[in-house]
């Protein structure tokens, strides 16, 4: 039994805000005496700035959910975040995720989502109309959207009124460029390998010219939204949609009646064998240092990465990928688009981490020179060469060596 | 003759308001009476059911009944430093109009760097704490007044020039201390001034989103702005909500723009001097 | 007594000291303590960040080198041109518009009160508000722009996603939404000229049109030169339209120098950008002295 | 050809009526001259054939056509503001040169003409200021030289010259005049100066409360004054009245008696009063002469000596208090007594109703 | 107490010198009238007085005080601005009462000194107008009101009554006089007028161009002016001049004669003038009379019939023309040759400086 009060700063994804008020509700009705408020910030850059001001002011509320990875790093946690490495939670959560929440040999979060994978989503109508496989080479996938192009259909759709869409090509590709360059991560960080002079990472977006020069997209794509991305990749208005798995959420929620007819697979690649998903390691929640209520807060926590908030997850928002948590479990309707992702991170799968995660070096720029490209006012070798400028900047902003 | 002019004049101008103004308005206004779904499409249709009321109600209960507490808040912001402003802005506007000191173009410089330069976040926030202001009304209304200072003290210092200086020396003449000048004599003939900044910075203020977001965290200190985060993000925006969310909180600017909109007339110095 | 007994010059700058002038100075005090405390302090303390890499948890001194890194923008000359297209466009057509719709609104107009509040409006409207709404009546085939202009067998232009058209759609917008200030500007301007004046222009012979080029036009200068400073400044420093509608883009094409930085401060830049804030101050300085300049010194007469 | 003729013309302000039905004839080329007291409403009239205010009811004929909806600059005006409004952002030189720049004149032939009004202005060294660095009189001439350079048919002038010192006044007057005759212009002129109105008039009206008192040529005027109010207000200083009752009729005499005169004589037609009737008797101050002997006698108040005339305030047995003009400089001494006659042809009656008792 | 004393008092507005060192004494109560041509200066030094300008150079004291640096409020002074200055947003009892409200004044005594300055201008129906609803004399009432309820030490007048009607003016003069025996205040008084001038000041200042040309009383500066601008400034119509030689001298008179006149004799103490000296004869309009004998002899031209004197323009041969102003309605033919003289003891001799050879 815990009392006391506890403020929790949370981004605005409609499901970030919504399983955060499901748990509060769930803690409080075991712990009747304590309060949580919950306060909401904005996504993206803007957000990324609300909470680097309040940490740097000492204003942070007691628990906030933030990204994990480069993102993590770059919040200061050893000095901002309450150590949790041996909380008793922390056994049951994954490795792999542990690896991307800590700073300095302490463990500083804990799992605020399922895991996600950055592929293609499909629809499955269209598919069975046409009678299209799965593609598992780079070339199926593009023989699929000539067939799908030639049925009339839009093959691929792209939403670049939202700008950051258009990076998914690039991004989910990079499980390719692991298979070909394991060690392209290092050099990377390390300013020894680039995006232009690496065959395999230029081939994102190469990929990305290719599918535009083709004529595959939606006539509107410069001007529809992600929303609209989501709609389309539903009802079958497009084939293809480029997209992180947490858009199952969006499709859950506007266009429910049609989650069946979404399924999902991996960037492929140029060879079947090795045909992979890149994947994303959820956001986490932390504790800020200067917390009142230390006690409560991390009990919070060890509430939300255990079994039970899991399944208050579940019951609130739904299941859009694997858990970071032991323990907890998928219920057994899952929607389509989820059940595909599950074999890539079940024993023998293939799968490897976004380049964020291995990586402090992302370059800002990414998603407007992809739509350059992806409106065919640049070419992949200049644009791969401009986000390598692009990257150098931000590198030695965060005064990396070698840069 | 004239009346036919003007209602000819008013009709065509009605017209092109209408196109022009209108029908951005009707469409944040059809889009407040949809569901989840159709709006969802953002296009320029009808509603397929009515919603609004539905939309409205979730709108306001939303987190706990957020946006009364939002109104409450972003009212109580507004009202106080539109109050400080204009006076504030207007004396400094006064004087940087009346008397020409070999400091005026030092000092409208720095009126205009108000303007010029983006305000500085973190080290701002270290000061309020320091001063034990962040995060509260009291703070947040200091900085809105600091910050839409300059636009208000340029518009008065524009309009000071307006009045006859004559009319300051008469109330000299009358005895009058500089205050009695001003607040009797100049800031009851800058009405229409006056009027000018109440609207602008109200709805200024009132709309205000970046600053209350860093300046004034907590659940309890929400500001209407603040609340369209709730229906919208970067990765799923429920349209209807946030066209209806942003519809409820026109209202009361838009009030404030018919009450005062009606106190400017024409003609507030006439009859004062001749020549 | 011995004061008059004195002559000479140092006796008068004495007493010409001690005459208190009936516009005091202290009047500048309540608005000067909170605009130094709140707005000048932090933002000359800020200056000294641009100088640093600053994560805003620690700060490393790196000498200009924010500043050449900003020079270095790819980008960057397209900003430039752009801001300035861009803050001249806006602030042009809110002056032009802004003065007619005011001298409209204060007319014997039928309709005047609905006219005032419908050109207002989109002052009142959220600017996320506005982005939405115009994206989608300016989405190139789904829009309600293009789907008129197709009734006229006209195939409308991608608004917001030609390159060369997506800064002037926004700037358009932006005059949709601001031109409503200008005009409640204009209107106090103009109910502040005394009528004696149009009375002495309508008997000196002048048509409308001669009445308000040489009497309106000139008399309502204090509105005209504030409407001029702000939304030219506004123009030069605005972002946050461009940022609901195209986020600067596609790809490039509508940047601004304000945009430029706010992106390198999303990025976590925070160093670069207060550099970059330094250049973009001093760019807009440099074009907006001159023209307060030139606007004050014409309002000679009073 | 540009006379004018009002009909019934009536102003009010909502529910102040100010101008109450004015009917006035003024032939094309005429000098016509407004006096009244403040507030009568002359400015009003003026603005109203102006075209600047608008006309409640009545109707205005300019020429020959009925201008009541027609725009100032259609009505062929010229006018001086009481309040002179001149631009405040516009040099003398461009004050004075507007009307003709919005008319389109060649640039040499205003030049020549705003030079040619500033000489006749005497005002040529303030070309280049702005009306805000002019003293009072300076500022009422630019009003004047904007009016004359155009050259109207129809010129206004809301007392123009209230401001100028009485020299420049004397000059201007007579530019006017001679304006008036080169131009063959029809002016329409406000005064309070009696002298002004006296010298520059063909025809004076004499306005009070909204209404038409009487309209005349000067002479007549001041000779025959239609009633009290006229008789009172024309001719500086004021007429003095006082209340008697007719005595008896000798011829063409009248003896009139009062609480404080005892039987003076006026000349009038026989018939027009009848003995007992109740009158007022009006005497100018420059009609009475010291006489011994004469009907009204009085203690000698305030003096006021001028010079050429002395001003005396004569207080009457009753109280009330006659003015004398005097010729000469005369050293009176204040409450000695002094008797005062009139020539019974200058005296004048008014009947109960304030109406003249026409000598004619 | 609260004299005045102006040493040397100077103004520029930028390069323009508007006031040029004037020395000037007031008395304490005294009644002082500030009379010269248009832009002369007068209200630039009323303003000065009242502390509204910068005094550029030279002293003011008020009462035994350097007032140089002291605000206007402290000075003790009310002023009637000759733009009138209301404040347009205020009912006419608002402005009237402005003063008092400032000083705090109780409320009743307010309303009643607001009330009885409304009566004594007429205004009472004007209460609770604005200014804008104001005729013009109106409004310059209302400024006078201003002035006249609040009592202070010192009163200063620009131009006052300059839009009134004749018989308001009257009324207003005498206001005033009263007023300014019942206080006891200092008045300074700037007017057109003459007759103003002449009958309300103690002391008349003339000034021309900035400079004081002569301080007197009223009858001083009619009867010796100083020099030529003074004795054609006072004096309405203005004093004719022509230039003459000295004939011979006789006793106490000089006979003068130029081109237009011939043998006027001049009563002058001996010593002053000798014969063949070039000088400038005087004289007032006033002072001539018909005499078929006269020594000045012209053509008739203009003439205007007042009524009660009648005005004469004379050709004189050399085509100069001379004004006289002969008593009562004459009948006079344009073009008639006619005869004028003067009174000896009434014409002035001016040297070729200018200035008077004094009488005295
Ligand atoms: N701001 C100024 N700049 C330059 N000259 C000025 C300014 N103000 C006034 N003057 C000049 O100063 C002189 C004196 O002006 P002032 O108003 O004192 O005249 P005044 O004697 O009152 O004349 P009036 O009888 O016409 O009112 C005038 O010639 C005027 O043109
Ligand atoms: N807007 C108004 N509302 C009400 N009454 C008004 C208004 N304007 C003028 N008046 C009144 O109309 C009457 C006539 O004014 P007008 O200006 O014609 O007088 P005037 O004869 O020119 O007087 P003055 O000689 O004082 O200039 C005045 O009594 C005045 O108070
Ligand atoms: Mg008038
Ligand atoms: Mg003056």
């Amino acid at each position: 039994q815990q009392s006391g009060y506890l403020s929790i700063l949370v981004d605005n994804g409609p499901q970030s805000i919504a399983t955060m008020e499901a748990w509060a509700e769930a803690y409080k009705a075991m712990n009747p005496d304590v309060t949580i408020d919950i306060e909401v910030r904005p996504g993206g850059g803007e957000g990324d700035n609300i909470v680097k001001t309040r940490l740097a002011t000492g204003a942070m509320a007691d628990v906030f959910s933030y990204n994990s990875g480069s993102l993590f790093q770059a919040i200061n946690p050893t000095q901002n975040l309450l150590p949790l490495t041996d909380e008793a939670f922390q056994d049951g959560v994954q490795d792999s995720f542990k690896s991307v929440v800590s700073a300095g040999g302490e463990v500083y979060g804990a799992p605020f989502a399922p895991a996600m994978g950055g592929g293609i989503f499909y629809n499955k109508p269209i598919y069975e109309e046409l009678g299209l496989e799965i593609p598992t080479t780079w070339d199926e996938f593009m023989a699929n959207n000539e067939a799908i192009k030639e049925a009339g259909k839009v093959a691929v759709i792209q939403t670049y009124a939202d700008t950051w869409t258009s990076q998914l090509f690039v991004l989910s590709d990079f499980y390719n460029v692991l298979a070909e360059e394991p060690d392209f991560a290092e050099k990377f960080t390390a300013n020894e390998a680039k995006f232009a002079t690496t065959p395999a990472a230029l081939r994102g977006f190469e990929k990305l010219q290719e599918v535009a020069e083709a004529g595959y997209f939606n006539a509107d794509f410069g001007a529809a939204t992600y929303a609209d991305g989501v709609r389309m990749i539903a009802m079958g208005e497009g084939a293809h949609y480029p997209m992180l798995t947490f858009a199952v959420g969006a499709i859950a929620e506007t266009a429910p009646d049609y989650l069946d007819d979404v399924g999902f697979f991996a960037q492929p690649g140029d060879s079947a064998e090795n045909n992979g998903l890149t994947t994303w390691m959820p956001d986490s929640v932390y504790v800020a240092a200067n917390t009142a209520s230390p006690d409560l807060a991390k009990d919070f926590v060890a509430f939300i990465a255990s079994p039970e908030g899991c399944d208050v997850r579940n019951e609130a928002v739904g299941a859009t990928g694997p858990y970071m948590v032991a323990g907890c479990e998928l219920p057994a309707d899952v929607p389509p688009s989820v059940s595909d992702m599950l074999p890539y991170f079940q024993e023998g799968g293939q799968n490897a981490p976004a380049l964020e995660f291995l990586s402090p070096v992302k370059g800002p720029a990414l998603e407007q020179i992809l739509v350059e490209v992806g409106t065919g006012s640049r070419d992949a070798a200049s644009a791969a060469a401009l986000y390598d400028e692009d990257v150098r900047k931000q590198a030695q902003q965060l005064g990396l060596e070698g840069w | 003759m004239k009346k036919r002019t003007s209602i000819l004049g008013g009709a065509a101008a009605i017209a092109a308001t209408f196109v022009v103004f209108v029908i951005p308005f009707i469409f944040i206004i059809l889009m407040a009476f949809k569901d989840r779904q159709q709006s969802a499409l953002r296009d320029f249709s009808l509603p397929t059911g009515f919603h609004f009321w539905e939309n409205v109600v979730e709108v306001v209960k939303t987190r706990n009944w957020m946006m009364i507490t939002a109104f409450i808040n972003s009212s109580i912001i507004t009202v106080v430093s539109v109050t400080l402003l204009v006076i504030f802005a207007a004396m400094v506007g006064y004087v940087l109009a009346r008397r020409k000191t070999r400091w005026n173009g030092l000092i409208e410089f720095l009126v205009l760097a108000g303007l010029m330069v983006p305000p500085a976040v973190v080290p701002t926030i270290w000061l309020l704490q320091g001063l034990q202001l962040f995060g509260t009304l009291h703070g947040m209304i200091l900085i809105e007044v600091a910050y839409n200072l300059p636009f208000s003290i340029i518009l008065y210092r524009a309009f000071v020039a307006t009045i006859p200086r004559d009319l300051d020396e008469a109330a000299i003449i009358d005895g009058a201390r500089p205050l009695d000048v001003f607040f009797r004599i100049v800031l009851p003939l800058l009405w229409p001034v006056t009027v000018t900044n109440i609207v602008v910075q109200s709805v200024g203020i009132f709309n205000d989103f970046t600053n209350p977001l860093y300046y004034l965290p907590g659940n309890a200190n929400a500001t209407v702005q603040l609340t369209l985060y709730n229906f919208q993000s970067q990765f799923s925006t429920a349209y209807n909500l946030l066209f209806t969310n942003i519809l409820l909180i026109t209202i009361p600017p838009l009030l404030v723009f018919m009450f005062f909109n009606r106190q400017i007339v024409a003609g507030m110095t006439a009859g004062a001097v001749k020549g | 007594m011995s004061a008059s007994t004195m002559a000479g010059s140092p006796n008068r700058a004495e007493t010409r000291a001690i005459k208190r002038s009936p516009y005091p100075g202290w009047f500048f005090t309540p608005a000067a303590i909170i605009y130094s405390v709140l707005f000048l302090v932090p933002t000359f303390a800020s200056l000294y960040f641009s100088l640093t890499r600053w994560t805003l948890f620690d700060s490393e001194f790196i000498g200009l080198e924010n500043f050449a890194q900003f020079l270095r923008e790819p980008f960057l000359i397209k900003g430039l041109i752009n801001t300035v297209i861009y803050a001249a466009v806006t602030s042009g057509l809110k002056v032009v518009v802004g003065l007619l719709l005011a001298v409209m609104l204060t007319s014997q107009i039928v309709g005047r009160g609905y006219l005032r509040s419908v050109i207002f409006f989109p002052v009142l409207v959220s600017t996320v508000g506005v982005g939405i709404t115009f994206t989608v009546l300016m989405h190139p085939t789904q829009g309600m722009i293009n789907e008129t202009l197709a009734l006229f067998g006209i195939a409308g232009p991608g608004w917001l996603t030609d390159p060369n058209l997506a800064l002037y759609s926004v700037a358009l917008v932006d005059v949709w939404k601001g031109v409503g200030l200008a005009t409640v500007i204009y209107i106090a301007g103009l109910v502040a000229i005394p009528q004696d004046y149009y009375e002495a222009a309508r008997i000196d012979g002048a048509t409308p049109w001669q009445n308000f080029w040489y009497v309106t036009l000139p008399l309502c200068r204090p509105a005209t030169s504030t409407v001029i400073t702000l939304s030219f400044i506004g123009g030069l420093r605005t972002f946050d339209l461009i940022w609901a509608m195209t986020k600067g883009g596609p790809g490039f094409a509508s940047d601004t120098i304000a945009s430029v930085i706010y992106k390198q401060y999303q990025a976590g830049f925070y160093g670069l950008s207060t550099a970059g804030n330094v250049v973009l101050f001093i760019l807009i300085a440099l074009l907006v002295v001159p023209l307060t300049m030139f606007l004050n010194r014409k309002q000679g007469h009073e | 050809m540009a006379g004018l003729e009002l009909r019934q013309l009536r102003k009010s302000y909502g529910k102040v009526e100010v101008i109450k039905g004015v009917d006035l004839t003024i032939e094309h080329g005429e000098f016509v001259v407004f006096v009244g007291p403040s507030g009568c409403g002359k400015s009003t009239l003026l603005r109203m054939i102006a075209g600047l205010e608008d006309i409640t009811g009545g109707e205005l004929v300019i020429g020959d056509k009925v201008v009541n909806a027609v725009e100032p600059r259609d009505r062929g005006i010229a006018m001086v503001f009481q309040s002179y409004a001149l631009y405040p952002h516009m040099t003398v030189y461009d004050n004075v040169g507007f009307g003709l720049k919005l008319a389109r004149t060649p640039k040499e032939v205003r030049d020549q003409k705003i030079r040619e009004a500033a000489r006749i202005l005497q005002m040529e060294h303030l070309l280049d200021r702005k009306p805000s660095q002019l003293s009072g009189g300076q500022r009422q001439r630019v009003a004047i030289g904007r009016a004359i350079v155009r050259q109207p048919e129809v010129f206004l002038f809301d007392e123009p010259l209230s401001n100028l010192d009485a020299a420049l006044r004397v000059d201007m007057r007579m530019e006017i005049s001679k304006l008036h005759s080169e131009l063959d212009a029809t002016m329409i002129y406000v005064t309070h100066d009696q002298v002004e109105a006296m010298t520059l008039a063909d025809k004076i009206v004499v306005l009070d409360g909204g209404v038409v008192q009487q309209v005349g040529s000067p002479i007549e005027l001041y000779k025959h004054p239609a009633n009290l109010f006229v008789a009172g207000f024309i001719g500086s200083p004021k007429m003095n009245f006082v209340e008697v009752n007719a005595d008896k009729i000798v011829g063409e005499t009248v003896h009139v008696s009062g609480p404080d005169v005892v039987g003076v004589p006026v000349a009038l037609p026989a018939g027009k009063v009848h003995p007992g009737d109740k009158l007022t008797l009006g005497v100018r101050p420059h009609d009475l002469v010291v006489a011994p002997s004469g009907a009204i006698v009085g203690r000698v108040g305030l003096v006021e000596r001028l010079g050429n005339e002395t001003i005396v305030n004569l207080e009457l047995p009753s109280g009330a208090s006659w003015l004398a003009v005097l010729d000469g400089d005369q050293a009176l001494k204040r409450g000695e007594s002094l008797a005062l006659d009139v020539d019974p042809a200058k005296a004048l009656l008014f009947d109960a109703n304030g109406l003249a008792v026409a000598a004619g």
